[in-house]
């Protein structure tokens, strides 16, 4: 019975779902919206070539400034929750095989990730996506040399560093915002080269770099926690 | 106007907040000072505000704003502070500054990650509140819920645990609906700027303005925790520590219901709601869930489960009586929105301090508190009284002023549903004023129990730094319940906005 | 021009017939391992081919070598994620081959544990 | 019409998972579905058929999709990936406490 | 051409579909998902090469290394029990 | 290529499905992560590179990882 | 047409009691209280000052604030006794504040933005409900007798002599005194009946002083409610009499009581060593409480009678006027006059001894006041300007007050002086039960009555128990608890198909 | 330092063909973030290089490696070829097992390249490999034969003598 009642109603529901959201105009209201200038002015006002980009960071840099506030705090709070005395660390990893071909690949992947990160700009992309690439690279250790290898490499205070700069990073930027041109957060006009190359758009790709440091070190924090066997704290 | 001054009310708590942790990479020590330098800059923010534009306050044109990145309202992102802004982000500042100090004398381990945490709430809540646009709104909305659920489980056992979860699960799908709203008024209109959206919703197609309205509903009514969604509160105002369950009944349920109020009288537009009727339907939710919010706190053994049964009470009362949307309404619902924060901070800050003597939350435990801390039970009596209504406090003026409101347009259920929430609440807190004077003997096992319970931060200029904190809001009960007419200023302007939110949207897109 | 699509096309062709292959192997073989074969050895090759196939297909000097970068991630990283699993699977008995099949690691492992 | 339905049937899809399922994990993943549904939606209501929303080597014609959306869903998705990675870890802590991760068998969820 | 090779890949991935729901034992699924995960990175390649936007390509990249990592992960998992050691 | 995306809704929704079905939670991340190779593709036909690299990243790369290290985790406990 | 009492004068006549009344008991206090007494009578200053405050203001949102604070002073007061009672007290009083809060909100609301006549009897009635808790109005009264019976009588004496007339001032300003209110008055008469029978049967001391005061209340009810100026005068004139002589009596006899141990009045005779002048002032106090002739009972009570309208009122009221008598007649003989196994308090009477407090400050000036304005009542004129209009006729009062005493000697010999059973359970407590008893079919089995837990265990317990079933009832699993969320998003997206 | 450099060259090539195109600015940003990963990672790529190995050595081997991959191409393509023949094959006819097979190579890099390239080859894959006996474990589709000689010969051929050639 009860079975049928929930079959009932989520029937209902995605009928009344579908009706409800089919009735999406086509059209916006306005008839000079927010994604007509964006795509007006995008390059010209920012000079990204890619628009989400410039939407991210600059137009809308304060979301993204809260975004990655987020992940900081989803970071805090899983170090926070997991944060225990560690067990006595042992590197086993994987067979050899597989360490010595991620080894070849290690720093394409890592060189990959700068590129993803330096070219959010330019391309598809940008400090998030690359980011989590970067953050890849510690899972890599943790998973195929074992934890103490990473631990032993990229140690957690350097991790800590790379997070919280990377965040003060985007703050000064904005900061800087002020003293050049007024407004916080304001695109940083005299980086700019000339549209289409590295060194362009402004501050964005200044942001980029300090977002996805701090996302790759953020990430890797959290896998870390997540991963490490652990004891119970007294406290 | 154009101040930078609404802007470092929230990049100060997170300059903070991301300095914290290089800090204690150097020194763990400075971090207590950073903090309380943190806590004091914000507060002067916000006193240097109320100050240097009270001449404009007067005049009824306080407007604050600031344009992120310099573009313009209906394309950047916006910050704006009006009256009702002012009164809540002026009000965050003051509590959460003095629930900092408390926290200084009462956290224990992990200091750290709870101040990160901490202070990006308070930057979260502030920018949830300054905020003009819709879709940082929700950015700010969903780190609310990320920075409080770790907090919620900062207590690290099983029950805190799962309050965390339940947290999450609820926050995370009210969200994702106010994600979808979001989503849908910009496929609507074009735009995300709460001004803009205002001028233009009244052009959308009605099925389609019924549709977002409830989308909306849903994920804010999860997030105030009204009835039918008001599963998680207790559970994850209970489980946290005290100081943090202050910051989320007293503060954070405050914040959802401004985002409630900016949503659904300047941005929507409260005609809508009566329009299709839905007005009526919620204001008897609301009222329902709070008259369930004061049964459930009746048969609550656990003091902290209690106080937030209470809270939803309270939280149902002033949603009920705001979506009246009449002058008085707005008058009661702002002035108990007040007296509601520095009454349930207060009480779950001394209760906080009350239970560090107890081995757990339960009413059998809390039996000879009264004897033990004479001082703070008399505090927390006296924010009892405040809750329950008694007059010289500023509960009592508030509760008059929404059953007023209730009984101006003859809603005689909504005014008894009032009375019978401060009815029982007297039952309800008088439980547990009775069992904290009641005498126990303590056997010589219990008493070094008792000790080995207590908490070792209880040293004694901490102890001083709580006890402190806990008088403040007591004397803050008083003193504003002796002069609650501080605020007829700001709130008469926040009212006159709330009623003609056409004057919002003209000073922002300057039409 | 035609030329160079033609070799494109039919390389990508060749490409396709080995995914066929691919699938199908999948879908018979009897065990984990002989899947293994099919499924991801002739899968890589299928890849690679594939992607020699578009880069000569864009013909764009820098462009082609990136493509041809990602047949070659294919073919590095494959066969290792590969071997790992299998490894894996037989050490933690997850998937044993066949009873009458020729088994000599398993005398290996057996040795190892003692 | 086809996105709606898509979107209407994976977001049912992701509620009835959090609803109905008793193992946690599952819970989250159906968090995981519904948030993919929305962003799903997003996206595909908000392609005109119109090209990638970067000027790139041979696309300088400004007739892009709109991008607004996909910075919005951006967002969403690297918010959901914090949301999601915050929720496993109480899920771990959890299990460390209760040795179990069904909802049935914690009571102290109902609360 | 290009389209024609999407869908065949789709199509494929479809089929292999079969071996991740059916499939006895956990490394077939594992094996047929990684298969599923190639074949659609081929098809973004297909749709960068459609749409000529070969900025895509990144993607394509992207994905197929942390595809690899995952695999990875899972073996890891497989082979120890737990991914700390 | 309007094919392709019926083909991959349907897929979609299949994936979907199955990630719910299994009671095992193992299979049910290896089918998440197959929805959400094919949300990329997705995207990548809706012509959204941007959201198409992060969807990629984050849900085919990085939720499994972190899917994978709680239940890791869980059943090292259970056992 | 006689001339109304002004406001003004009330208010005055009312604060000058007030503080006589007030005063006379913090002498008892001083002497009584072993500590923190300093603190018991700066909370009965703050009690009085806020009672004041009440009473003159004509500002509502000051009248209730002023009257929540009678209510927390005087209940705190009863920490003195036990911290049970005043959580009891409280929660009652507050329950009255609160009913009270709304009647007044809507009264505010129909137009009267001052406390002041209020022209409508729906009005009216609506802030007699209100009052009713806080004046233990019939139907409401049930929280005295069992407050009064576990509580000392110094707090009993400020709370019967004084707070529970507090409603009745307010009505003496609200209602206009020639049209009364029928509501009040038939509450008053019910009021005067009941109180009477049950003080009759009552043997626990403190409880029959609680039933007498609630047939007194009936009277300054009926005064009031009466609708002429006679009834009018009566009610103020018998608040103030009411006032001293119960803080006396209440006075006095928590001082026997204290002495002698025990509530029972058939035991009391014989543990208590009377001093005359004791003797004298009970029998004073009594009998003026029972309107006998020359004492200050008597006027109010006439003037209340003659404020009847009709012949079968009027016997209704005389026979309330019987009750009191027999009960106080009865009270009487047992405190005094009954012999049992001891002699005749006559003859043990060698006591001359005078309490130097109690009798000298309290007993002698009660007793005064009572005998002048007996005699005397034109001394309050400056107040009640037309009270020297009326005649009392001392005469026939005589006559009266001898058939009244002869009447109630035969009725009280022929029942044999009403001995009845100390009672386990007050009767309203037996109502509860049954109440109880039905709201524990939903749940466990009945559970047995205990008086002193009256409040404790149906308000607490039950509402306790009631809300925990309510709560298991919401709060299912966390599955049942999730599935809200489709059925309000269904409701609210098949809205416009609803409405 | 030689390791960082080439590192740093490798990563340089990689780099541009990321970029797409070879301005200036591609230069200095892809030489800052190949300074960093070299930095990070330079002891990855290549392992400890002997320093007597003149430059001349290390370009033979890059060489060799680039020619080696159109000759290990065919070799799986044909095997490739093979495999599918068992897959369209009406009955299936497979004898599948893991069978041990022994290696003169000794350095670590190469030992893996040979490992890789075995699992490559349709129809064989490595299990594991054994330090101590300095042998492969192999699963072999269809195993034909169980004789040492005979087994080198037919899984690791011609790759073991190309890389024995680099890596000598």
């Amino acid at each position: 019975m009860k079975k049928f009642l929930v079959g009932l109603l989520f029937i209902g529901l995605a009928f009344l779902l579908l009706i409800n959201f089919a009735e999406l105009p086509e059209e916006k209201l306005i008839t000079f919206s927010l994604s007509d200038y964006y795509i007006g002015f995008g390059l010209e006002q920012t000079g990204a070539l890619n628009l989400v980009t410039a939407i991210l960071y600059d137009y809308r840099g304060f979301d993204s400034l809260g975004e990655s506030t987020v992940i900081f705090a989803a970071v805090s709070g899983i170090v926070l929750i997991l944060s225990r005395k560690m067990l006595p660390v042992s590197s086993h990893g994987l067979s050899f095989i597989v360490k010595r071909t991620l080894g070849i690949l290690t720093p394409f992947i890592a060189l990959f990730s700068l590129y993803v990160i330096t070219h959010g700009h330019l391309t598809p992309g940008g400090g998030f996506q690359g980011g989590v690439i970067l953050a890849a690279i510690s899972i890599i250790f943790s998973i195929v040399y074992g934890s103490a290898f990473d631990y032993k490499r990229y140690s957690p205070e350097l991790k800590t560093t790379f997070e919280t700069g990377g965040a003060l990073v985007f703050i000064i930027i904005g900061g800087l915002g002020i003293l050049f041109d007024g407004f916080f957060l304001d695109n940083l006009d005299f980086l700019t080269h000339s549209p289409g190359t590295l060194i362009s758009a402004g501050s964005i790709p200044l942001i980029n770099i300090g977002i996805g440091f701090k996302v790759g070190a953020g990430l890797a924090i959290v896998f870390y926690s997540m991963i490490q066997k652990t004891f119970g704290e007294e406290f | 106007m154009i101040s930078i001054s609404i802007l470092l009310l929230i990049i100060i708590p997170l300059v903070v907040a991301f300095l914290i942790p290089l800090l204690d990479l150097y020194n763990k020590l400075l971090r207590r000072y950073l903090v309380i330098i943190g806590g004091v800059i914000e507060i002067s923010i916000s006193i240097y505000i109320i100050i240097s534009y009270f001449s404009d306050l007067k005049a009824g044109k306080f407007f604050l704003t600031y344009y992120l990145g310099g573009w313009g309202p209906p394309f950047g992102i916006n910050l704006v502070m009006d009256s009702v802004s002012l009164i809540f982000s002026s009000l965050i500042s003051f509590a959460l500054f003095f629930i900092i100090i408390y926290s200084i004398g009462f956290i224990g381990h992990h200091e750290g990650k709870y101040y990160v945490l901490f202070f990006l709430i308070l930057g979260a809540m502030q920018g949830a509140i300054l905020t003009g646009d819709m879709f940082n709104l929700y950015v700010f909305i969903e780190l609310l819920t990320v920075t409080s659920a770790p907090l919620v489980a900062f207590k690290r056992n099983k029950h805190a645990t799962e309050a965390a979860i339940k947290y999450m699960f609820y926050g995370v799908i009210g969200g994702l609906f106010f994600f979808v709203g979001v989503i849908l008024l910009y496929f609507n209109i074009g735009s995300l700027n709460m001004a803009q959206l205002a001028q233009h919703f009244a052009e959308i197609e009605n099925n389609m303005q019924l549709t977002i309205i409830s989308i909306f509903l849903i994920g804010l009514l999860i997030k105030i925790g009204i009835f039918p969604f008001h599963f998680w509160l207790p559970k994850a105002h209970s489980a946290c520590p005290s100081s943090l369950s202050a910051l989320l009944s007293g503060v954070l349920l405050k914040v959802y219901l401004y985002i409630f109020i900016r949503l659904f009288w300047i941005v929507i537009g409260f005609e809508f709601l009566l329009e299709f009727n839905i007005a009526s339907f919620l204001v008897y939710l609301a009222l329902v869930s709070s008259l369930f919010g004061h049964v459930f706190a009746l048969q609550a053994s656990d003091i902290k489960r209690m106080l937030a049964f209470s809270s939803i009470g309270h939280i149902g009362m002033i949603l009920a009586v705001f979506l009246l949307n009449t002058e008085t309404g707005f008058y009661g619902g702002l002035l108990h929105i007040i007296s509601h924060l520095l009454m349930k901070t207060g009480l779950f800050l001394s209760t906080g301090y009350l239970l560090q003597y107890t081995k757990s939350n339960h009413i059998d435990d809390f039996a000879g508190v009264g004897h033990q801390n004479k001082g703070i039970f008399v505090g927390f009596i006296l924010l009892t009284l405040s809750m329950i209504g008694m007059p010289p406090f500023i509960g009592f003026f508030s509760k008059w002023y929404i059953i007023m409101a209730f009984l101006k347009i003859q809603h005689h259920f909504g005014a008894i549903v009032v009375v019978l929430g401060s009815l029982s609440a007297v039952f309800y807190y008088l439980r547990f004023i009775a069992k904290g004077y009641e005498k126990i003997k303590l056997s010589a096992s219990d008493l070094k129990n008792e000790i080995y319970n207590r908490p070792i931060l209880s040293v004694f200029y901490r102890e001083k730094l709580v006890t402190t904190v806990i008088y403040i809001f007591v004397g803050m009960i008083i003193l504003t319940g002796f002069s609650f007419r501080l605020f007829e200023l700001p709130l008469q302007e926040g009212i006159k906005e709330l009623i003609n939110p056409q004057n919002y949207i003209n000073l922002i897109l300057g039409g | 021009m035609i030329i160079r699509l033609t070799f494109a096309y039919l390389l990508m062709i060749m490409g396709a017939f080995f995914a066929i292959v691919t699938v199908i192997g999948l879908i018979r073989f009897p065990d984990v391992y002989t899947r293994i074969h099919a499924g991801a050895v002739v899968l890589t090759i299928s890849a690679v081919l594939v992607c020699v196939g578009s880069a000569i297909y864009v013909w764009d000097f820098l462009l082609s070598l990136k493509i041809l970068l990602v047949g070659g991630f294919f073919l590095f990283s494959n066969p290792m994620a590969t071997h790992a699993i299998a490894k894996a699977s037989y050490k933690r008995g997850i998937a044993l081959p066949v009873e009458k099949t020729i088994d000599e690691y398993s005398t290996y492992l057996r040795r190892d544990s003692e | 019409m086809l996105h709606h339905l898509v979107f209407t049937v994976l977001f049912l899809l992701g509620l009835y998972t959090v609803i109905y399922k008793n193992n946690l994990i599952k819970m989250v993943i159906g968090l995981n579905i519904m948030e993919i549904a929305v962003f799903f939606w997003v996206i595909a209501v908000s392609d005109t058929g119109k090209s990638v929303p970067i000027y790139h080597l041979n696309k300088f014609a400004a007739s892009f999709n709109d991008p607004v959306p996909q910075a919005l869903t951006l967002t969403g998705i690297i918010i959901g990936a914090s949301t999601t990675a915050l929720l496993l870890t109480f899920i771990i802590e959890l299990n460390k406490f209760a040795d179990t991760i069904d909802s049935n068998k914690l009571e102290g969820l109902n609360e | 051409m290009i389209t024609g090779l999407a869908i065949f890949f789709t199509v494929m991935s479809m089929i292999a579909v079969y071996r991740v729901i059916k499939g006895p034992t956990i490394t077939d699924r594992l094996i047929a998902a990684d298969t599923i995960g190639i074949f659609m990175s081929l098809v973004m390649l297909m749709l960068a090469l459609y749409y000529d936007v070969y900025l895509l390509i990144d993607i394509v990249l992207a994905y197929a290394i942390l595809l690899f990592i995952d695999i990875l992960i899972y073996a890891k998992y497989f082979e120890r029990g737990e991914l700390y050691k | 290529m309007i094919y392709l995306e019926y083909l991959l809704l349907l897929f979609l929704i299949i994936a979907a499905v199955m990630a719910v079905y299994f009671e095992d939670e193992v299979i049910s991340i290896i089918f998440l992560s197959v929805v959400s190779v094919i949300l990329t593709t997705l995207y990548l036909l809706y012509q959204a590179a941007d959201v198409a690299l992060a969807e990629a990243v984050i849900g085919a790369g990085l939720n499994t990882a972190i899917y994978m290290s709680a239940i890791s985790q869980i059943r090292e406990k259970s056992k | 047409m006689l001339p109304a009492v002004t406001d003004n004068n009330l208010v005055q006549i009312m604060i000058i009691t007030g503080i006589l009344v007030t005063l006379l008991t913090i002498i008892y206090a001083w002497k009584k209280l072993k500590k923190n007494k300093i603190y018991f009578v700066m909370l009965t200053i703050i009690y009085l000052v806020s009672f004041i405050i009440v009473i003159g203001t004509d500002k509502w949102i000051v009248f209730l604030g002023g009257w929540e604070f009678v209510t927390l002073t005087t209940s705190l007061m009863f920490a003195w006794d036990d911290w049970k009672l005043v959580k009891q007290y409280f929660l009652i009083q507050f329950a009255g504040s609160s009913i009270l809060l709304y009647a007044v909100l809507v009264i505010i609301n129909n137009g009267y933005a001052e406390v002041g006549i209020i022209n409508s009897t729906f009005l009216q009635n609506i802030l007699i409900v209100g009052l009713a808790t806080k004046s233990a109005l019939f139907g409401f009264h049930f929280w005295l007798p069992a407050i009064y019976a576990n509580s000392s009588g110094l707090v009993n004496a400020i709370s019967s002599g004084w707070v529970v007339k507090l409603g009745y001032i307010i009505l003496l300003k609200v209602i206009i005194p020639e049209q009364g209110n029928a509501l009040l008055f038939y509450a008053g008469i019910l009021m005067l009946i009941y109180g009477g029978v049950k003080a009759l049967l009552e043997v626990k001391l403190k409880v029959l002083m609680a039933y007498s005061t609630l047939s007194q209340l009936g009277l300054i009810a009926i005064g009031i409610g009466s609708g002429t100026v006679y009834g009018y005068y009566g009610a103020v004139l018998h608040i103030i009499i009411h006032a001293l002589t119960k803080t006396g009596f209440f006075i006095n006899l928590d001082d026997i009581i204290n002495k002698s141990g025990t509530q029972n009045i058939y035991e009391l005779a014989a543990r208590f060593n009377y001093s005359l002048f004791k003797i004298i002032t009970i029998f004073g106090f009594s009998f003026s409480l029972s309107g006998v002739v020359f004492l200050a009972g008597f006027n109010s009570k006439y003037l209340i009678k003659n404020s009847l309208p009709g012949p079968l009122l009027l016997i209704i009221f005389y026979l309330g006027g019987l009750l009191t008598f027999l009960y106080t007649l009865r009270l009487l003989y047992w405190l005094f006059i009954f012999q049992g196994k001891q002699k005749a308090f006559l003859l043990r009477l060698n006591n001359y001894k005078i309490n130097f407090s109690i009798d000298l400050f309290i007993n002698i000036p009660i007793l005064l006041i009572i005998l002048l304005l007996g005699n005397y009542p034109d001394l309050l004129n400056y107040w009640l300007p037309a009270l020297d209009s009326f005649s009392f006729p001392l005469g026939s009062g005589i006559g009266e007050t001898i058939l009244y005493l002869l009447v109630a000697y035969l009725i009280l010999e022929k029942l044999n002086w009403v001995r009845t059973k100390e009672k386990e359970y007050l009767e309203i407590d037996v109502l509860f039960n049954k109440i109880e008893v039905l709201l524990n079919k939903i749940g466990k089995a009945s559970l047995k009555f205990d008086t002193e837990k009256i409040v404790e265990h149906y308000f607490l317990r039950g509402i306790y128990k009631l809300s925990g079933k309510t709560h298991d009832f919401i709060y299912r699993s966390f599955s049942d608890q999730l599935s809200w969320i489709p059925l309000f998003l269904a409701l609210l997206l098949a809205w416009r198909y609803l409405v | 330092m030689r390791q960082k450099i080439y590192t740093f060259l490798s990563l340089m090539i990689v780099w541009i063909i990321f970029a797409g195109k070879l301005t200036w600015d591609v230069f200095l940003v892809g030489g800052a973030a190949s300074l960093l990963v070299s930095y990070f990672f330079s002891d990855m790529l290549f392992r400890k290089m002997s320093l007597d190995n003149n430059v001349f050595t290390h370009l033979k081997k890059f060489c060799l490696i680039i020619a080696f991959i159109p000759v290990f191409f065919y070799e799986a393509f044909i095997a490739a070829l093979k495999v599918s023949r068992y897959a369209f094959s009406r009955k299936l006819d497979l004898n599948p097992g893991i069978i041990k097979v022994k290696t003169h190579l000794i350095d670590v890099t190469a030992i893996t390249l040979l490992a890789n390239l075995i699992t490559l080859t349709p129809g064989t894959l490595t299990v594991d490999f054994d330090k101590s006996e300095r042998c492969y474990y192999i699963h072999w589709l269809d195993v034909e034969t169980k004789e040492e000689a005979e087994t080198r010969k037919a899984l690791l051929g011609r790759f073991e003598k190309w890389l024995e050639v680099i890596y000598h």
